[in-house]
């Protein structure tokens, strides 16, 4: 024992009160003593704590007239995309702003090459990576690296979190319980996921596509000639991140975690296609490939691009799967997004 | 007195006994950071039998106080002894011990009965030891009646009797309850707080945590006070307040004339002050109020006149913590 | 009934089976658990329906020698000896027509109307040398859906058992095993019993294979019974096939196993192990390419847990379907028809069925026989399980859980 | 102030399949502060969830604010504050930001939201601390950063679930402080479910008592709670001779350790008492005539229905 104890050693037994007190167990306090030695810096521990503030509590009305319906719209849709930015809105984490980012760079490879070989003036590589119709193809849907590492982890990352953490973290009372109805809340969310996936296929396009023009400087004829291949590429890439946001938000509303969406994409992206691939190399049938929602987008687009077909079903087959399996999960995802609960479940 | 402190509990389940003649939960100079933040510092004490209770504001440090004996953290420096064997690493104590975690969670797809079986096995019971013990914690909480009803289904209160029971399946000595009255309503709460009582009772060494003090109050006397990681104070909470010699006592008597009843108190020795706040009231401040009590229905008595009230208003937990937080309250 | 086997017995029913039992039970009332283990048997399922349909259907006839018969001299892959290394047998006897013995053995290996097979053992190139006319018109029907079952079980069970279901079931099932229970603060009423947190780990790991386990078995039981039947041959029955899905089911169940513990240690590290296990599985599935691309024979799947699977079901196909080899290589040269390209080597047109084999068909390569391989790797898998709960328990004990 | 309705309900009824969750229930709530009141599972979130206009009923009708609950529930909650019981804020952001985000969804202004964010966080007193991330706070600040979300846009209703659950005395103070004063100086109604009975009785004038999703009782604490007088003593030292000798001079007595309440008969029983304990030898700590506290209010209540809830199997929700 040392010698600064605030107070002295409780007695063994509490005798001294003889009332009964409700505990009749054997009370027995023994070794009461702050063992401060001395040595400790003591110092650390003081300033911390936030006394009781005094101040003058003032309630202060607000006399404002509120935004209409779109305006509370605008409010979530900024707060998810800002949030990629900025700080202070929706906290995206780290890793997913980093892979955001290494994914608009690395898929703007096609635009770096295009352009050195343009520059060098090396015109076989330049017919390799400059802009023609297999090219704008592969810039959206390309297999590998874009469609197996970039845009389905992304799509993956963002939509993880997206309702699931508003349902773990109980955020999903602060919109419900506000003028916003879930129609609204989901379409916002939806807009944002399928927004940020849009700028990253198609605004890396555009910079293809645009660049291209603008360095090489290519005449009307040229632009003329693609622009349709172009917008074709364009209305792409929109139901590209369409098809995935609509799959990884419908995952992500049936979920309480950030993994199973984000697992549960990939699984699905994956699998799919695994499995096609395997019965398309055994058999030589590729009708599977229509369960796979990459390749049936992919089956989509060569028939709007115009690029060779690399599947031997008509592409109309593909195009109706493209609409189930996204009316499949927006299905879902209304289904579950109105039976959430207003406190955290 | 001191049990031995290099004893590194590493023994098996089985062949584990606890150390006689320890309280049966001992700290010594036990700190614990958090990176820069100081959540234990030196904090000893030892605690063994009754219901005693752990006070203190959020971020006193009760709760670090709970993992660190539950083992679940592990402290900067210092000791810790459950039975006498250091709990990090080592779960061997734990068969002695029931703990009452503070998360809501619960299996909510498990039956009550279920639940506390299964945990009831990692005892090491059978099957068939596990569900008559099951039956008994359970029915000492009344549950009984609704055992085999899925967990999810039940309110708050009951689901804080389930926790309970599952702690008090194996019988223990040492039984932790982190806030167990949390958001339970004044009925589920009166059951518990008799629980609690019931198990103090029974001579078990129990340690109740809760932020509201009253219920405290209701459930013992017995205090450890936390504050910003330091113990301040621990025994009986009267004692301890009588301990606070510079704060001193008052006892506040209600009567009519409270001027004519002062001076009956005037020639005590005991009494340092006295003061009439207000007509009906006679203030006493004194620094020994037992001995003031002993002698004061007799003085009262004689002095014929009509006292409707007697209170020390600050012989209280509210006024202990705050005397001994510095006011901070 | 020794007191030594039931306190053994009672000691183990009394904890390591309360939590692999409440395990089991948890998964059990999770809807993720019935939706990735259906969606996994409709997948399976499905591209069953191709097998089938592929099994049904007729495979064209091709007159290969252009002489107007068609599959008037089968290959005659199955009279494979072991050690011996021509086969081939003159069906149509247009071969024994011939006049001279220097056109009846035109491989020069003094065997008349036979099929030479040399395997070049630096680099492990087959060479076929037939004598004139022998086997010159493979039946494509019986070489095609005897290639493409034995493609499909191996297709199947490598990627998509043993890889896809071995990664994903864990993925799924395991990564949350603790980490789950530690983020809701379930965990505290383990952790506040009696029993060590490497203990924890290993029983839940238990109740995580008695589902997994069965669920493998039962499908690839299923599997076998189906291809059993519907598969080509003599008998009502491929009994053969029997092995090869043992050792798939055995491979996947041990490869579920090590990856459940490796993603369930994960789970345990950091709070976003997925992110992990995402990770190993990229790396695991490039190893899957690598392992099943290169027909066992780069080494640096042995830095994997996937590429010991993939020997053991190679394993299991050098002991149950010795002829394997043999068919693939037949197959590709189907009959000796084809071009010669520019280096003068000649390129034969495969039969069908005889690719897809190549490709899903490996080797041990362990420079052992067959079944000691399938021992040594089903022994480095068991390694690399123990070892990762091993890393995970004590990972797990050093942990302060709030 | 004069006696307006902010909510009333005739014969609201919902019902969960076969499980009656709310009970045609008669409620009118008056402008001020009101204690919504019940044991677990009697139908108070369900009932909160309804005057927010998120449910759809049954049957009846019901008025919050003048607006209907079955039709103009957005309006409803444009004009009310809710405070969720649970954790409702996203750990990763900073408390200012948050209660930002919370009026733009109301419908507000960026940058009006951002001015009323500071205000409304100096009102709830974490001035200092806007700029920390919420998963750096204690229970206490993340209780008052949900009732600054909810307080940014001055509604007229403030709807607190369980305010403070979790909090020490000194934020549960500050909390109580903060809803009276809400209540007091901003003129703003405040509906306040809780089970810690003395914390409804420092706020709020009214209560309404739900049980089983039945109306139990409704109207102000004062009117509600039963006079029955006794004399509540705590005795330091020889209890149980103390009680022999309370009891054996007449005198009924209820005891819990060493508290004892005294049937009062007259102003002749505090001497009584003092008499005994003079003669017993023991101290007399505390003695003042017991008034009833809303938590034995509630435990009358509940006693008085209590025909149904003996087990437990009736306190079960669902089922």
């Amino acid at each position: 024992m040392t010698e600064d104890e605030p107070f002295e050693p409780v007695p063994e037994k509490s005798e001294s009160f003889g009332a009964e007190t409700p505990v009749t167990g054997k009370s027995k306090m023994q070794a009461a003593w702050s063992a401060d030695d001395g040595e400790s810096e003591s110092s650390a521990q003081v300033a911390s704590m936030s006394q009781g503030q005094i101040f003058e509590q003032i309630y202060r009305p607000w006399e404002g007239t509120l935004n209409p319906r779109w305006m509370r719209n605008w409010a979530i849709l900024r707060h998810h995309l800002l949030g990629i930015f900025k700080k202070g809105h929706r906290p995206w984490n780290i890793p997913t702003r980093l892979f955001i980012f290494f994914v608009v760079i690395a898929s703007m490879t096609d635009v770096a090459m295009a352009l050195l070989f343009g520059m060098i003036g090396d015109t076989t590589l330049y017919d390799f990576w400059g802009v023609n119709r297999d090219n704008l193809y592969a810039h959206v849907m390309g297999f590998f690296p874009r469609n197996i590492l970039y845009y389905p982890i992304v799509a993956a990352l963002l939509v993880g979190g997206m309702i699931s953490e508003d349902r773990s973290h109980g955020t999903s009372a602060m919109y419900f319980s506000r003028p916003i109805n879930r129609f609204d809340y989901a379409a916002m969310k939806f807009l944002s996921v399928g927004l940020i996936l849009f700028f990253i296929i198609n605004g890396t396009l555009a910079i293809y596509y645009f660049v291209d023009i603008l360095v090489m400087g290519k005449g009307w004829a040229w632009i003329i000639d693609t622009f349709p291949m172009f917008l074709a590429t364009f209305v792409c890439g929109i139901i590209l991140s369409f098809t995935y946001t609509s799959i990884g938000l419908s995952l992500s509303s049936v979920s309480r975690g950030r993994f199973f969406p984000a697992i549960g994409l990939i699984a699905i992206l994956m699998g799919t296609k695994a499995m096609a691939a395997i019965i398309d190399s055994l058999f030589d049938k590729s009708l599977l490939y229509v369960i796979s929602p990459y390749d049936a987008v992919a089956h989509v687009c060569q028939a709007l691009i115009g690029t060779e077909m690399t599947y031997d079903h008509p592409w109309v087959w593909s195009l109706i799967s493209v609409v189930v399996i996204n009316g499949l999960a927006l299905y879902l995802l209304a289904n579950r997004v109105s039976s959430l609960e207003v406190t955290r479940e | 007195m001191m049990p031995d402190m290099t004893q590194h509990g590493k023994a098996e389940v089985e062949e584990w006994k606890p150390v006689s003649n320890t309280p049966v939960i001992l700290f010594d100079r036990v700190s614990k950071t958090y990176g820069r933040i100081n959540a234990l510092g030196g904090v000893s004490l030892g605690i063994s039998g009754g219901v005693t209770g752990i006070l203190g504001m959020n971020g006193a440090g009760k709760s670090t106080l709970f993992k660190l004996m539950m083992g679940k953290v592990k402290p900067s420096s210092g000791a810790i002894r459950l039975f006498g064997t250091d709990p990090w690493k080592n779960s061997a104590p734990y068969s002695r011990v029931g703990f009452v975690p503070e998360h809501e969670k619960l299996y909510d797809w498990m039956t009550a009965f279920d639940f506390i079986t299964t945990f009831a096995r990692l005892h090491g019971m059978t099957r068939e030891e596990a569900s008559k013990e099951a039956t008994r914690v359970l029915s000492f909480v009344s549950l009984d009646d609704v055992m085999h009803k899925k967990i999810g289904q039940f309110s708050k209160g009951m689901r804080q009797r389930v926790k309970i029971a599952h702690a008090l399946v194996n019988d223990p000595e040492l039984i932790i309850l982190d806030e167990p009255l949390q958001g339970c309503d004044p009925l589920a709460r009166t059951t518990i707080m008799n629980v609690i009582k019931q198990l103090g009772a029974m001579g078990r060494t129990v340690l109740v945590s809760s932020h509201i003090l009253h219920e405290i109050e209701r459930i013992t006397e017995q205090i450890v006070i936390l504050h910003r990681g330091r113990v301040l104070a621990l025994g009986n909470s009267h004692a301890i307040r009588e301990m606070l010699d510079q704060h001193p006592h008052k006892i506040v008597i209600d009567c009519e004339n409270p001027r004519e009843l002062s001076k009956d108190f005037v020639d005590l020795d005991e009494v340092t002050g006295i003061s009439f706040s207000n007509p009906n009231k006679l203030l006493i401040e004194t620094k020994h109020l037992g001995e003031i009590h002993k002698k004061l229905p007799e003085i009262i008595v004689q002095s014929n006149q009509l006292v409707t009230g007697i209170d020390n208003p600050d012989d209280d937990l509210q006024s202990i913590l705050m005397y001994l937080t510095g006011g901070s309250l | 009934m020794s007191t030594k086997m039931d306190t053994i017995w009672s000691k183990l029913d009394r904890k390591s089976t309360a939590i692999a039992e409440f395990t089991m039970r948890q998964y059990r009332t999770r809807i993720s658990t019935w939706v990735v283990l259906g969606a996994a048997t409709v997948a399976i399922f499905l591209m069953l329906l191709f097998y089938i349909e592929a099994m049904n259907t007729e495979i064209e006839a091709i007159d290969n020698d252009g002489d107007g018969l068609i599959n008037e001299d089968d290959i005659d892959w199955d009279n494979l000896q072991d050690g011996v290394n021509y086969v081939g047998e003159d069906d149509d006897g247009d071969c024994e027509n011939l006049d001279t013995t220097s056109q009846r053995d035109g491989n020069n290996n003094k065997n008349e109307c036979d099929v030479l097979i040399i395997v070049d053992t630096l680099n492990g190139t087959t060479y076929i040398y037939p004598d004139a006319n022998v086997d010159e018109d493979p039946d494509e029907d019986k070489y095609g859906k005897e290639a493409g079952h034995r493609a499909f079980i191996l297709g199947i069970g490598k990627f998509g058992i043993v890889y896809l279901l071995g990664i994903f079931l864990p993925l799924f099932l395991a990564t949350g095993l603790i980490r789950e229970e530690m983020s809701d603060g379930t965990i505290h009423y383990m952790l506040a019993k009696p029993i060590a947190r490497g203990e924890v780990l290993l029983y839940r790991m238990l109740g995580y294979i008695g589902l997994t386990w069965p669920y493998i078995l039962g499908l690839c039981g299923l599997m076998c019974l189906i291809t059993g039947f519907t598969g080509p041959g003599d008998g009502i029955f491929r009994w053969s096939d029997i092995g090869v899905w043992m050792t798939i089911a055995w491979a996947a169940m041990l490869v579920s196993l090590v990856y459940g513990t490796i993603f369930c240690a994960f789970g345990i590290i950091w709070k976003n192990g997925v992110i992990l296990a995402i990770l190993f599985a990229a790396w695991e599935l490039g190893m899957a390419f690598v392992a099943i691309l290169s027909g066992g024979d780069s080494p640096i799947r042995y830095f994997s847990v996937i590429g010991w699977g993939m020997i053991i079901v190679d394993s299991g196909v050098a002991i149950c379907w010795p002829d394997n080899w043999q068919l693939i290589q037949s197959g590709l040269w189907g009959g000796g028809q084809g071009t010669e390209n520019f280096l003068g080597e000649p390129e034969y047109v495969p039969l069908p069925g005889a690719e897809p084999l190549d490709v899903f068909s490996g080797s041990p390569n362990l420079g052992t026989s067959s079944w000691l391989s399938l021992i040594i790797s089903t022994l480095v898998l068991v390694f690399q399980g123990i070892m990762s709960w091993f890393v995970g328990q004590s990972i797990f004990k050093g942990k302060e859980v709030d | 102030m004069e006696r307006e309705l902010i909510i009333q309900s005739t014969a609201l009824t919902k019902a969960y399949g076969p499980h009656v969750a709310l009970d045609s229930l008669d409620i009118k709530i008056e402008r001020g502060a009101t204690g919504l009141l019940g044991p677990n599972g009697a139908g108070k979130s369900t009932f909160l969830k309804t005057i927010l206009g998120l449910i759809q009923l049954t049957s009846g009708e019901g008025e919050v604010l003048g607006y209907d609950i079955k039709t103009q529930g957005e309006k409803i909650r444009q004009k009310i504050g809710y405070m969720p019981e649970y954790d409702a804020l996203n750990p990763g952001m900073e408390a200012i930001h948050q209660v930002r985000y919370s009026g733009e969804l109301i419908g507000m202004n960026p940058s009006i939201a951002l001015q009323r964010a500071h205000q409304a966080l100096e009102y709830v007193g974490l001035g200092e601390q806007r700029y920390r991330k919420v998963s750096t706070f204690s229970t206490g600040m993340k209780q008052a950063t949900k009732l600054a979300c909810a307080l940014i846009h001055d509604p007229s209703l403030i709807i607190a679930d369980e305010p403070s659950n979790g909090l020490d005395a000194t934020a549960r103070e500050f909390m109580l402080n903060t809803l009276e004063t809400t209540v007091n100086m901003g003129q703003r109604s405040v509906l306040m479910a809780s089970h810690l009975m003395d914390d409804v009785e420092r706020v709020c004038d009214n209560i309404v008592l739900l049980h089983k999703g039945k109306l139990a009782a409704q109207g102000k604490i004062e009117d509600l709670k039963a006079i029955d007088r006794e004399i509540e003593i705590h005795v330091w030292g020889s209890a149980n001779k103390m009680e022999e000798t309370l009891t054996d001079r007449g005198m009924k007595v209820r005891r819990e350790g060493r508290v004892m309440r005294v049937g009062h008969t007259g102003d002749e029983t505090y001497n009584q008492i003092l008499q005994a304990a003079a003669d017993v030898g023991t101290q007399v700590r505390r003695m003042h005539d017991h008034e009833a506290s809303l938590e034995d209010l509630f435990l009358v209540i509940m006693e008085r229905l209590g025909h149904e809830i003996k087990g437990s199997e009736d306190l079960l929700r669902g089922v």
